[in-house]
């Protein structure tokens, strides 16, 4: 039980970071989409959370994390915003290869992950507490599962492309995203607001920006041979 | 068989009574005002009725060794004056007993639940959700922002439903994952429910109170002690209902207002 | 609620229960042997039931006061006047009922003069019965306007509590009659077949369960009058 | 020695031949007696199952329990259960011993067999409603296990079922939506079947009564169930309706129990204007009444059993069934005391906290007369014997720890510690099962024609008995330190320091879980080889003793019981030479 807990604990400390964006497989084309995500006006501020609940995970983030749902950089940049090829991409076989999400010091890692619609999905809980992961799906079946620490991961899989808010009840401030996709051309944004779709084969294609609190924006791309460009400016309150 | 009954009974309520009479397990220190009362009631009670618990058992073990005595010329005996006495002993003895503990114990709660809070209490908003308590500070302009249960959104942080956009008042509220008090003033909660059943607990305060949903139910202590407790929930609110919990934090005045400078600062 | 699965008449079936009965050993007989009798507990079953419906019904009542004061969200609405239409008739029914009970037990006297007699008694005492459990079918067709009329208003039962409440008392009052009139027709079944004889006290348990129906929903249609 | 009367021999039905009414839908009491001690059985163990679970995971909750994640892959993947299914066992535990076990094994599984037969009638008075009630019940537990099956499990809201947690649907968390379902359903039914059955009770009590048989000649344990079922028809007409409301706002998006303006899992919950404590109310209302549903019979039962064996009258019977009587009245004016702290009016704490200490006036002059009935005693050691004065001793337990919860003040402090599961637990649980113990051991002969193990018995009683003081005792320490029930496991720095307690009670739990193995054993074994009993193997007075063992169908063979005495004629010298008088003796007892 335990070996399997600093198994998987050593596994996502040298993986993690690598398994953030990309799980998908290698690209098919040479053409590729790049660009960036930034906003007008002012955003909401990035509120810092407070763990004091959960000590265990409290002492894990030297300066406390803050909330993810506007998270922006500097020159107006937006983080964690999926940008994907929504009409004109043929094609896309579900990868045997799986997705990895992780809970990790109170908080899921990455934030938004993005995945293929019945690729194989597994949720794993790298805390010292217990965690329930509660998919708020519409388009798919909703469900509620605690997690204790030490348990299996859980394996599961989306039938239909949606975006599903995740939350833990026991931890009310941990809020992620499954970007559940038909398509295997999806970037997300880093804290430089720039994405890179790779792997594209010469054509047409519409691309959209989706932004959990700002929604979708799209618009339609040519790609060639080489790199196109795409850049898209999402409108920010305060409130 | 009846002799070692007898013994069993004697032997378990010995043990019994001595962890309660040693307080190897006991309540821990009580750091608010109306605590002491409570203290007070808890240990009167603890000794009436650990008197008659061990009168009783020890009667009993008494009697059942009698009983076996396995003399056959022995003839039953009945008990002297009958039933009346004994209906009459306990109807006073108990009836004496209730209306003494009902006489103080109202103090005791009295002071707890029906007197008002004072006039110059700090108000703090606390609401309870699955699983976690979270607290609101008026802020600088001392009002607190209205609450609109559509506006609630967890994943940005607004565990209140306020609303900042057209609510002026909202926009200094401090909300905070722990309860932070200076020492010595007298505090008001006003305790609200998100979503289902929960209670507020801390056992040092001995002030327990549940949140009903729908409802604001107000709370008022003074705590006389600095130092950090814990809060948690003692009403079953669902599968995170163990690990729902919060810190309260008392601090000298001067630290108080720090913190809370910190806060509004953020 | 609890006993409205099943007819209330059903338990006087037991007095007679059983063929290999000795003829000596009627339930009158039993009388002179107990301090209650066998005859007698059909008609204390029935208070006991009808005590337990009664609790009941004052448990949905105070819920609804409570809930009623609970909340702001209350609206009054118009009760559908065909209720009171209802009412009358639910009334007759208990009326009905008296007479086919006189003519029942005006039997065995009338057995001494002439046997003739007695028959025409029990055919009308039948009669009676039938014109009570056609009022009560009549009754609960006219709740079903009253739901009617509620709903062609946009009212349904999760509308607001005051409908919910609406529908949840004449939901449960017509099932508790509906119930009843099962056992009428076992109470009248007995009847045409055992020629009137010893069945008084299952019409007569019967009888308590019915004027109490009538009586309950009196009762109900001045609260709901009251709160609606 | 028999009023008999030749001609009498027929029953109010015939003895059915077939295989199913004779043994599944029987109309005799005496089958459905034992149906209900069955099904009260089948649940003991179903509960104490759930116990063992739940105990081990406090003790150890990163254990893996061994074969649990066969049971339930979703509740405990790897063997460690998640903190939903945990709260699923307890929901269940808690639901199917109150209502399953203490409900049915001393009320409706004794009173069926021995009410009639106490009171000298052939049946119930109304035989198939009866069996009505048994199936109606049985189908009850049925669809309370059909909520292990289903994909989110049983519910999580406690046997309490706290609205809006139990009312809101699957947003509130893990089976709260199916299962919380098939609870409402399932309490439902069985408020049906209880309705049913205590309407018998009423009636059979005051209809049937044979010759003889006032009301002052009643057995202590027929004047229980006689108070019990007016108890229960009180308060299951109360918990119906509740359920009914509750059902409703779960699948008709009625608002009876879900206030607006509730956020659940991000979602806004389209309800309004209701009032969760009138849920409390309801429940309560029902709730505190049903403590004394559980326990009268077992304290009649014990009042029944103790003078056979201490060969002496019961002091003071009189004032005994008057007891009964006012703690049946006063269980009607406390149940406020549930919910001093639910945030209901401050002022009608100290209302209902008067009744509750009350209540402790009638309570205590039992357990004084019981200790009356002990003194001076020529007492025969027996498992029936030893089991009630077993009763005494944890009753005494269980009552005073009442004496602080029933007080406002402490409450604030102790609510919904574990102090709270040690008070219920040693008045309500264990008491009520001794008195079960005790009337198994001693009805046994009359119920099956053999006698039990009493070696085995004894064995039972020693390792129950240190057994149930280790379990519970500990628990009020617990409490006083704070420790929160209903917790799945203890991660607050306070409750840390009190694990050990907690693997202390677990072990101790599993011991004396162990030992009741030996009582089902015995009761197996004794139902088979046990040696023959006779007519009236404890030399006892009341009327199942006067007939053949087991009794035939119609309970007494064709005769009619005539009653000349008083059910407590022991210790007296009676013409042939014995110690006591029966009660169909025409033998006049002597003033005493």
């Amino acid at each position: 039980m335990r070996m399997k807990f600093f198994a998987a604990l050593g596994f996502t400390v040298a993986m993690g970071s690598a398994l953030m964006v990309f799980a998908t497989p290698p690209p098919a084309g040479s053409g590729s989409i790049t660009g960036k995500v930034t906003y007008t006006g002012t955003p909401m501020k990035m509120k810092p959370i407070d763990m004091s609940k959960e000590p265990s995970c409290a002492k894990q983030h030297a300066t406390p994390i803050t909330t993810e749902n506007v998270a922006t950089g500097q020159g107006n940049t937006l983080e964690w915003v999926v940008v994907y090829i929504s009409a004109g991409d043929e094609g896309t076989t579900t990868p045997s290869q799986g997705v990895r999400y992780d809970q990790k010091g109170c908080q899921y890692l990455p934030h938004v992950l993005t995945m293929l619609a019945g690729q194989q999905l597994q949720i794993y809980n790298d805390d010292q507490t217990s965690h329930n992961i509660h998919p708020l799906a519409k388009v798919n079946q909703e469900w509620n599962k605690s997690q204790p620490p030490g348990s299996p991961p859980i394996d599961t899989k989306w039938d239909k492309p949606e975006f599903i808010a995740v939350k833990c009840n026991i931890h009310p401030w941990m809020h992620g995203y499954f970007a559940v996709l038909k398509t295997s051309h999806v970037s997300v944004t880093g804290e430089d607001g720039t994405f890179d779709i790779k792997g594209l084969a010469p054509g047409k294609y519409t691309v959209t920006a989706w932004q959990e609190q700002y929604g979708t924006k799209t618009q339609d791309v040519t790609v060639g041979a080489g790199a196109a460009t795409a850049n898209f400016v999402f409108t920010a309150t305060p409130y | 068989m009846g002799k070692l009954f007898a013994v069993a009974v004697i032997v378990i309520t010995l043990i019994s009574v001595s962890f309660f009479v040693m307080h190897t397990w006991w309540m821990p220190v009580d750091i608010s005002t109306t605590g002491p009362a409570i203290d007070h009631q808890l240990e009167e009670t603890m000794t009436g009725s650990g008197l008659l618990f061990l009168a009783g058992q020890l009667v009993l073990g008494l009697f059942v060794w009698q009983a076996s005595n396995k003399n056959p010329a022995r003839k039953i005996k009945m008990f002297p004056g009958g039933a009346s006495p004994l209906v009459a002993a306990a109807i006073i003895l108990v009836g004496i007993e209730i209306l003494t503990l009902t006489f103080v114990g109202t103090k005791a709660w009295g002071a707890v639940n029906l007197a008002p809070a004072a006039a110059d209490s700090l108000h703090i908003d606390v609401q309870a959700e699955q699983f976690a308590f979270y607290f609101r500070y008026a802020g600088p302009d001392g009002q607190f922002g209205g609450l609109h249960p559509d506006k609630i959104d967890d994943g940005s942080g607004n565990y209140f439903g306020l609303d900042p956009a057209n609510d002026v008042a909202a926009r200094d509220d401090v909300v905070v994952g722990s309860l932070v008090i200076p020492v010595n003033r007298p505090i008001l909660l006003s305790l609200h429910s998100k979503d289902v059943g929960h209670s507020f607990y801390v056992p040092e305060l001995r002030i327990q109170q549940d949140f009903v949903p729908g409802i604001e139910i107000p709370v008022h202590f003074t705590a006389t002690q600095t130092g950090k407790f814990e809060i948690v929930c003692t009403q079953l609110c669902g599968l995170g209902h163990y690990n729902m919990k919060a810190y309260l934090q008392v601090m000298s005045e001067p630290d108080y207002e720090q913190w809370l400078k910190s806060q509004e600062g953020q | 609620m609890a006993t409205t699965t099943l007819p209330p008449g059903a338990e006087i079936t037991l007095d007679d229960h059983g063929s290999g009965k000795p003829p000596e050993r009627t339930p009158r007989q039993r009388q002179v042997t107990m301090p209650g009798s066998q005859a007698q507990k059909s008609e204390t079953g029935m208070w006991v039931a009808v005590s337990a419906i009664g609790m009941s019904f004052a448990a949905f009542t105070s819920a609804m006061i409570v809930r009623q004061d609970a909340s702001t969200d209350w609206q009054r609405f118009q009760l559908p006047h065909v209720l009171y239409l209802n009412t009358l008739i639910l009334l007759a029914s208990s009326v009905t009922l008296e007479l086919s009970r006189q003519r029942i037990a005006a039997m065995p006297d009338a057995a001494r003069h002439a046997a003739g007699s007695a028959k025409a008694l029990l055919a009308n005492g039948i009669y009676w019965l039938y014109l009570t459990a056609a009022l009560g079918l009549i009754f609960v067709l006219g709740q079903l306007l009253a739901w009617r009329n509620l709903a062609a208003q946009g009212l349904f039962l999760a509308t607001n509590p005051s409908s919910s409440f609406f529908y949840l008392f004449t939901a449960l009052h017509a099932v508790h009659l509906l119930g009843g009139m099962g056992g009428l027709f076992y109470v009248l079944r007995k009847l045409v077949r055992s020629g009137g004889a010893g069945e008084t006290s299952g019409l007569s348990a019967f009888s308590i369960y019915w004027h109490f129906m009538d009586l309950l929903w009196v009762y109900l249609l001045l609260l709901l009058a009251m709160r609606m | 020695m028999h009023e008999t009367s030749a001609s009498h021999a027929a029953h109010q039905h015939t003895a059915p031949t077939s295989f199913i009414r004779k043994h599944v839908f029987s109309l005799d009491h005496k089958v459905i007696g034992k149906q209900y001690y069955g099904l009260a059985l089948l649940a003991v163990f179903i509960g104490m199952g759930l116990s063992w679970l739940m105990r081990l995971h406090l003790g150890w909750p990163a254990w893996p329990i061994p074969l649990l994640d066969k049971l339930s892959a979703v509740g405990a993947p790897s063997g460690v259960m998640t903190p939903e299914y945990y709260l699923s066992l307890m929901t269940m535990h808690g639901t199917i011993m109150v209502f399953f076990v203490l409900t049915n094994a001393p009320f409706a599984a004794f009173g069926n067999y021995f009410l009639p037969i106490q009171i000298g009638a052939e049946d119930m008075a109304f035989p198939r409603f009866n069996m009505m009630s048994f199936w109606t019940t049985f189908m009850a537990f049925l669809v309370m296990m059909a909520a292990f099956f289903v994909t989110d499990g049983p519910p999580i809201s406690g046997w309490t079922a706290y609205a809006p947690l139990s009312a809101v649907g699957g947003d509130a968390g893990p089976g709260l939506k199916v299962g919380q379902t098939l609870w409402a359903i399932s309490i439902a039914i069985f408020c049906i079947g209880s309705l049913l059955g205590a309407l018998n009770f009423i009636a059979t009590t005051l209809d049937l009564r044979t010759k003889g048989m006032s009301l002052a000649r009643m057995p202590y344990c027929s004047w229980a169930w006689f108070v019990t079922s007016v108890i229960a028809l009180l308060a299951f007409a109360v918990l119906l309706p509740a359920c009914i409301l509750l059902i409703l706002d779960r699948t008709a998006g009625t608002s009876f129990f879900i206030p607006a303006g509730l956020v659940l899992s991000d979602k806004l919950q389209p309800h309004s204007g209701g009032s969760p404590l009138l849920w409390q109310h309801l429940f309560w209302f029902f709730g505190h009444p049903e403590v004394y549903i559980a326990i009268l019979p077992s304290i009649g039962i014990v009042c029944h059993i103790l003078p056979v064996f201490a060969r002496k009258p019961l002091l003071g019977p009189r004032a005994t069934v008057g007891c009964m009587i006012a703690i049946g009245f006063l269980s009607y004016m406390v149940w406020g005391h549930h919910m001093f702290v639910s945030g209901m009016n401050p002022f009608s704490a100290t209302l209902f906290s008067v009744p509750t200490l009350f209540i402790t006036v009638p309570a205590t002059i039992l357990t004084l007369l019981l200790l009356g009935s002990v003194y001076g005693a020529k007492m025969r050691f027996t498992s029936a014997s030893l089991f009630c004065l077993g009763f005494i001793s944890v009753f005494i337990s269980g009552g005073i720890s009442g004496f602080f919860l029933a007080q406002p003040s402490i409450d604030i402090y102790l609510h919904a510690t574990y102090f709270v599961v040690a008070h219920f637990h040693f008045v309500m649980a264990v008491a009520s099962l001794f008195g079960v113990f005790a009337g198994t051991y001693f009805w046994f002969p009359k119920m099956t024609g053999r006698m039990m193990n009493e070696a085995l018995g004894k064995l039972h009683f020693w390792l129950t008995f240190i057994g149930v003081y280790a379990i519970f005792m500990p628990m009020h320490y617990l409490g006083l330190a704070g420790n929160v029930r209903r917790y799945s496991a203890f991660v607050d720095d306070y409750l840390i320091p009190l694990i050990p307690v907690h693997k202390f009670i677990t072990i101790a739990a599993l011991l004396t879980g162990a030992a009741q193995f030996i009582f089902l054993f015995n009761l197996i074994w004794s139902r088979f080889k046990g040696p023959i009993a006779s007519e009236n193997p404890w030399e006892a007075t009341s009327l199942e003793w006067s007939t053949a063992t087991p009794p035939p169908f119609d309970n007494f063979g064709g005769k009619h019981m005539v009653v000349y005495n008083g059910p407590n004629e022991y210790g007296v010298e009676s013409r042939d030479g014995k110690d006591f008088i029966m009660q169909t003796s025409p033998e006049k007892a002597p003033a005493s």
